[in-house]
């Protein structure tokens, strides 16, 4: 299996500190990956690195063979990479159906999506999405007025809807409720294999169910790298998490 | 969706036409026809005359007193049997500071409450915005404020000091008095510049020279750049077209600046009454101002002018000021060229057209234009101009006492005429019917 | 228009003086802005109705000189206090239910300003009216060749003591802790027992009483009518945006801008002097948006 | 029958649209031939423009911009020019008369376009929306937002207004040009109290009310209103945000630029006061009134608050602007959707009559 996502040397510096120092990532089509750490270990920095919302100091992020560092956000999400926010963000002054129209998008051009009235293409693939995650019955309910998990839910199926090679998933479970966590990783074991999703997660029993490999980052570096099994084993980690219960506890 | 908006457009494209079919007047018809054709003046009604100037907003503060004054003027001429028996009724519109109500409230004047005169605005710029309206129905529109000419229309009368007669008098006398530098400050405007061209003129002809010349925008306050440039150029004398509120900012920093009336006077052409009011009477004293009227003015037809005005119930604002006057005079013209337009129609009241007003108020009949006696006109004799309807009269100066009013140091011996174009003789000569351009053509409303 | 006319040529003298004119100027600006810069900086609120502020400030000044006989320097603080408890009740009626829609701030103190001016006219009268001063403020003071109006050093003198008073307050005071607790978080302020409406309500009264006494100081230099508070608002805006927000901020935003402004108009004229500063702000702030001194952050 | 309220059935609205211009298209039959009330009309048209130009702007671009004066006023120049060329003479009167005193000895080459009256119509329009995408992208791609913006476009408005005053001999200044006679243009003379202009300024109107609608229901229109709510996540889903917002704000002062253009027709006058702060914020107040996230609210608060003000007794001209003020604070605080949303949430309890329309996924995720 191929490698889509290359981080080279990837670091992201203020005057006084280094979030993310020199950290290398490899992800191959289709895995799930999970990237685990205590906070401030740069795992959502590391989000903003490659999605281009923050630029970084030094390093080089290939995606699927092509250099993407330094082009704007949404060039980097029109090579392929779809983004979930850490803070469920939808648009709340839109229906749930609009919200994943503007998703589905054929053309990012405003001229052109000024003869766009939304016909024809992209129906089946936003009936898809809206079966995927449950949402049948909210279709015309203003964004705004969705549960928190049915927000979670909607911005995943925006991002789905745009049918991206790599998902990047920033905490896809918080604040849920154990049903909806279940929900969720339903979802998110559909995906994998047609996907390639990397994300960042706290509730372990739900990485634990949904995640092949995981990276688990301290101080802006790679700490350990593997399946579960073997990271929770890893004597570094044992180490760093010394009087802890593990990782799951830190998390 | 997509059948019903197609129809929808369809359906409207259809409805359109449709309305166009049955109605064709809707764009067939010139109103305005019909509309100029009724008469302004009915034979068992009143004569309206329209009032247009701002009860409110920034501008009400000098144009409420012109809406008083005209209230007087038209009650006195009332209790005096009106025009010809008829009664005079005014028809006052706010026109809010608003230069697009000024444009509004003027055709309501017109279209809607048929007045047969307009009188009113104190600024240019209102002015220029209600002309083009005046002269699309031929109306007729009395501006009382002191102007830059180089304007040739033909329904228009005006009752204040162009900008050759300004400072005729007021620059010999202060370059004799003061000496010969002068330094021009105005309000960064039309009138002041070209005011100030024309000042230019006379100094050359006194001997002055201008030692600096600066604008600052309307409202202004900050006159400190100024000053260090004036401090630097040391004129004899300043010579201040800035008008209103930044007026008022001119002569209070003036003293802050340390500045003394006696040693470097500022000579204004607008700095009346009710500014040296406004400013406080020690930042006014000393200073000179060129105008056709005064309120101090000695002579009886002013002094019962200002006793009954300040007496009547429109005399509240406490002043009697330059444009008040002119003001004044422009309602008391107009009635006597409404008279004589009565005779030129024959006695038929509704033969009389605004234009025809204007028309008989130059040299008709060989009657002479119409004007005001010493026994009418506060300011002393005055005519209007045959030729541009502008008015002859006799710049006077006063210096500001302080008491917050003028000293009559000098009248002109003569009555000084209006000349639109003075320093422009290449453009033409204005005459009643238009800009006789020096190549024989003849060119209507320049404006 | 010749090229003359439009330009004047350097000349030492009058360029230093302009350049005294320019501090001046900014002294202007700043005691403008001061309060502004409070509000803005620390509640986020675009406060359209300052310029009013300032303008009851003048008004209060010649009310409480023309009808009670007042001495003006005593007029200053009473007209701080009027007008920091009009600006409380503003604050309480309108403005703390807006905290979470700035812009809907910036329209509704729109509205104020409206309300505010057309009230003073009508009490009033439009007419522009003026205030007597303190002798020792009506001269000038001769340094070399340089002539300036004792009112002018007053404004300036006074203006370092605000930014004093207000840095030493925001900075130094138990308030200031307050303050600016509540402005990085107000949740954890509440836990530490801060009552951050109240803070709020104090800051903004703060801010409007800042304007007022402005108002009475620029009586003294310049008339006073229902509309002038419209002749300071905007530049206090750019003076406050450009700054950042900061109080040193607009220290510095004041100085600048009153120098290029006196320098400008040293060359050209008043009006076109205007034109380039705005567009010279304009284009300021769309490479430095976060205003001077703030270093550039992250957005979001 | 169904639950959804009828304020938002795209039927419903297309209905209310057809049924305002077209009563509005038949009111000079009514009228009869009263001029005064044609061009009052008309200039209430002007002023639904500008408020319309807001509507796009701000409430469904979500930019506030306090200098949609900029292009009214820009363009009312352009037009004025024009009108002042159609007046004078090539040969024997080329020059107007205000530049002759202001020493100006030839007509200035910015105004040599204007001979033309369609290069006039062109640059009228176009070189506001030239300027607009300029300034907007200066703005949008230094991601300004919110209050920035306001006051971005405030200080670029009080250069204009500065600028055109003192560019006396370009603009004839503070006075402004006033240009003689009506507009005229491919042999149509367009007098300003027919009911000639009242077609011209309605038309606009509705020409400019339904491209907007239609543009909003295009996918075009559901995406700068997902900028508006939230810019990144739009970002993140592939946007060009700020091209958009650029696009949207261009429109906005295209609008408004013909906003300008009609009113210079209608009152033959143009001066610096088109570009006043005033104007501009007064603009926004209307837009706001009536409701910003509605083009028909806000075309209907243009249109009261000024019917209003020409219409209200003496007995309130003084206290004008205090009740003006005050309505303007109650709508802000209390009614963030203006007018139009007072009325949303009235009919919500109006059950709609409609038939429902098809709303599954797989049917038509058209709007």
């Amino acid at each position: 299996m191929s490698t889509i996502l290359e981080l080279q040397g990837v670091t992201k510096a203020y005057d006084q500190y280094t979030v993310v120092d020199n950290f290398n990532l490899q992800v191959t089509m289709g895995e799930l990956r999970c990237l685990l750490g205590p906070n401030g270990a740069g795992k959502t920095t590391t989000m903003d690195l490659i999605t281009g919302r923050q630029k970084m100091t030094s390093g080089k992020v290939i995606f699927n063979g092509r250099n993407i560092s330094g082009m704007t956000e949404h060039r980097i999400v029109q090579q392929g990479i779809g983004r979930k926010f850490q803070i469920p963000a939808v648009f709340k002054d839109l229906t749930v159906r609009d919200n994943l129209q503007v998703a589905f998008t054929r053309t990012t051009n405003p001229f052109m999506n000024m003869v766009e009235f939304g016909r024809g293409g992209g129906r089946a693939r936003l009936q898809e999405v809206v079966e995927l995650v449950g949402l049948e019955k909210r279709l015309d309910e203003l964004g705004g007025n969705l549960s928190h998990g049915e927000t979670q839910w909607l911005e995943i199926g925006m991002v789905l809807t745009q049918n991206p090679k790599l998902l990047l998933m920033d905490e896809p479970t918080a604040g849920m409720t154990e049903q909806e966590t279940q929900k969720t990783s339903e979802i998110f074991n559909r995906l994998k294999g047609e996907h390639t999703l990397i994300v960042v997660e706290h509730d372990m029993t739900f990485v634990r169910e949904i995640a092949d490999i995981i990276t688990l980052m301290h101080l802006g570096k790679t700490l350990a790298e593997g399946p579960m099994d073997e990271v929770e084993n890893n004597p570094k980690v044992r180490e760093v998490y010394l009087g802890t219960e593990g990782i799951s506890d830190a998390a | 969706m997509r059948v019903s908006r197609r129809n929808f457009v369809k359906g409207a494209a259809v409805g359109a036409a449709g309305v166009a079919a049955a109605f064709p007047q809707l764009y067939i018809k010139d109103h305005g026809q019909a509309w100029g054709a009724k008469p302004w003046i009915y034979k068992d009604g009143n004569v309206k005359v329209g009032l247009l100037w701002s009860q409110t907003g920034n501008l009400s503060v000098v144009e409420n007193d012109s809406t008083q004054v005209s209230l007087f003027a038209i009650d006195k001429l009332n209790a005096e049997g009106g025009i010809a028996g008829k009664q005079i009724e005014p028809v006052v519109v706010d026109a809010k500071s608003d230069i697009k109500v000024y444009s509004e409230k003027m055709t309501q004047l017109i279209l809607r409450d048929r007045v047969a005169t307009v009188h009113g605005s104190y600024t240019s710029a209102s002015r220029r915005a209600v002309m083009p309206i005046i002269m699309k129905w031929n109306h007729l529109y009395y501006y009382p404020t002191c102007y830059e000419g180089r304007e040739c229309m033909q329904n228009i009368i005006n009752t204040g000091p162009l900008a050759n007669q300004h400072s005729y008098d007021l620059v010999p006398y202060m370059v004799k008095n003061f000496g010969p530098k002068v330094y021009l400050v105005g309000s960064n405007y039309i009138w002041p510049k070209e005011s100030n061209k024309n000042v230019k003129v006379w100094l050359e002809r006194a001997g002055g020279e201008v030692v600096g010349e600066d604008y600052v925008p309307l409202g202004g306050s900050e006159f400190s750049p100024v000053f260090n440039k004036i401090r630097q150029q040391e004129p004899d004398w300043i010579m201040s077209t800035v008008v209103g509120d930044s007026d008022i900012a001119l002569h209070r920093q003036f003293l802050q600046e340390g500045f003394k009336s006696d040693k470097m006077p500022i000579a204004a052409l607008t700095t009346g009454e009710i500014e040296t009011a406004a400013m406080g009477h020690e930042a006014g004293a000393g200073h000179f101002l060129s105008a056709p009227y005064f309120q101090d003015l000695k002579n009886p037809t002013n002094e019962w002018f200002v006793d009954a005005y300040l007496s009547s119930q429109y005399g509240g604002g406490g002043v009697t000021h330059y444009n008040m006057e002119e003001t004044y005079l422009g309602i008391l013209i107009w009635k006597k060229g409404v008279e004589r337009a009565l005779e030129e129609a024959g006695g038929d009241w509704e033969a009389i057209t605004p234009r025809m007003i204007r028309d008989v108020s130059g040299n008709w009949n060989g009657q002479g234009p119409v004007g005001l006696s010493d026994e009418e006109s506060p300011e002393g004799k005055v005519w209007i101009d045959p030729d541009n309807f502008n008015i002859w009269l006799k710049p006077k100066i006063g210096q500001c006492g302080s008491n917050g009013q003028f000293t009559i140091v000098k009248e002109a011996p003569e009555h000084v005429g209006p000349d639109p174009f003075a320093i422009y003789p290449e453009r033409g000569v204005c005459k009643a019917d238009g800009l006789h351009k020096p190549d024989g053509t003849i060119q209507k409303d320049v404006l | 228009m010749s090229v003359h006319d439009f330009w004047t040529p350097f000349a030492l003298e009058p360029f230093i003086s302009a350049l005294i004119i320019g501090l001046s100027l900014a002294s202007i600006w700043l005691v403008a802005a001061l309060g502004l810069t409070i509000i803005y900086g620390t509640m986020g609120v675009i406060n359209m109705a300052h310029g009013e502020f300032i303008m009851l400030g003048a008004y209060i000044t010649w009310v409480l000189q023309y009808f009670l006989g007042f001495p003006w320097l005593l007029c200053l603080p009473i007209s701080f206090v009027i007008v920091a408890f009009i600006g409380w009740l503003v604050e309480r009626g309108l403005i703390r239910h807006l905290y979470d829609r700035p812009l809907d701030t910036l329209l509704a103190t729109w509205g104020v300003s409206l309300v505010f001016i057309q009230s003073i006219r009508l009490i009033f009268g439009g007419e522009p009216q003026y205030i007597d001063t303190p002798e020792f403020l009506s001269n000038v003071v001769q340094i070399g060749f340089l002539n300036i109006p004792s009112m002018r050093i007053f404004i300036f003198g006074m203006a370092l003591v605000l930014v004093g008073l207000t840095w030493a307050l925001l900075y130094k005071s138990n308030f200031g802790i307050q303050v600016r607790s509540v402005m990085q978080n107000p949740q954890m302020a509440a836990s530490f027992v801060i009552n951050s409406s109240r803070v709020y309500g104090l800051t903004f009264a703060y801010g409007a009483g800042l304007a007022g006494i402005s108002g009475s100081m620029f009586s003294g230099l310049k008339t006073i009518f229902p509309d002038m508070g419209l002749g300071y608002v905007v530049e206090a805006f750019l003076v406050v945006v450009t700054g950042g927000g900061e109080l040193f901020g607009s220290l510095a935003t004041a100085g600048i801008m009153g120098e290029m402004f006196s320098v400008f108009s040293y060359f050209t004229n008043d009006t076109f002097a205007r034109f380039v500063l705005f567009v010279l702000i304009v284009i300021f702030l769309r490479f430095r948006p976060q205003g001077i001194f703030t270093p550039s952050m992250a957005r979001r | 029958m169904h639950k959804t309220n009828l304020y938002h059935d795209k039927r419903a609205q297309w209905a209310v649209y057809a049924i305002f211009f077209g009563v509005l298209a038949l009111l000079p039959v009514w009228m009869g031939d009263d001029p005064f009330t044609l061009n009052q009309y008309a200039r209430y048209g002007v002023f639904g423009i500008l408020a319309l130009s807001v509507s796009l702007v701000w409430g469904f671009g979500g930019i506030l911009s306090l200098g949609q004066g900029i292009a009214f006023g820009m363009a009312a120049y352009g037009m004025a020019a024009t009108m002042q060329m159609q007046y004078q003479d090539p040969v024997n009167d080329p020059i107007p008369s205000f530049m002759l005193t202001n020493e100006l000895t030839a007509l200035p080459t910015v105004w040599e376009p204007f001979w033309n009256t369609s290069v006039g119509l062109i640059l009228s329009m176009g070189i506001p929306v030239l300027f607009f995408t300029i300034f907007g992208i200066l703005i949008f791609q230094a991601r300004l937002a919110g209050a920035f913006v306001a006051i971005m476009t405030l200080a670029m408005l009080g250069a204009w207004y500065n600028m055109a005053y003192d560019m006396q001999p370009f603009t004839a200044g503070f006075n402004g040009i006033s240009p003689p006679s009506a507009f005229k243009a491919f042999g149509v003379e367009v007098d300003p109290y027919s009911s000639m202009i009242y077609w011209v300024s309605l038309g606009v109107l509705a020409a400019l009310t339904v491209s907007t609608k239609l543009l909003l229901q295009s996918k075009f229109g559901t995406i700068i209103q997902a900028i508006r709510d939230d810019a990144e996540r739009a970002r993140f889903l592939g946007y060009n945000v700020a091209f958009y917002q650029v696009v949207v704000f261009a429109l906005g002062g295209l609008i408004a630029a013909l906003g300008g253009m009609v009113w210079v027709i209608i009152v033959q006058y143009v001066s610096p006061t088109a570009l006043e702060i005033f104007f501009s914020i007064t603009i926004v107040i209307w837009a706001a009134v009536g409701g910003r996230m509605s083009l028909f609210g806000a075309i209907f608060g243009a249109i009261f608050i000024n019917a209003a003000q020409s219409y209200v007794g003496d007995e309130f001209q003084a206290t004008w602007f205090i009740i003006l003020g005050t309505i303007f604070i109650v709508v802000v605080r209390f009614l963030p959707k203006g007018l139009a949303g007072l009325f949303e949430y009235a009919i919500s309890f109006v059950p709609n009559p409609l038939p429902a329309p098809r709303t599954s996924v797989n049917s038509d995720i058209a709007k």
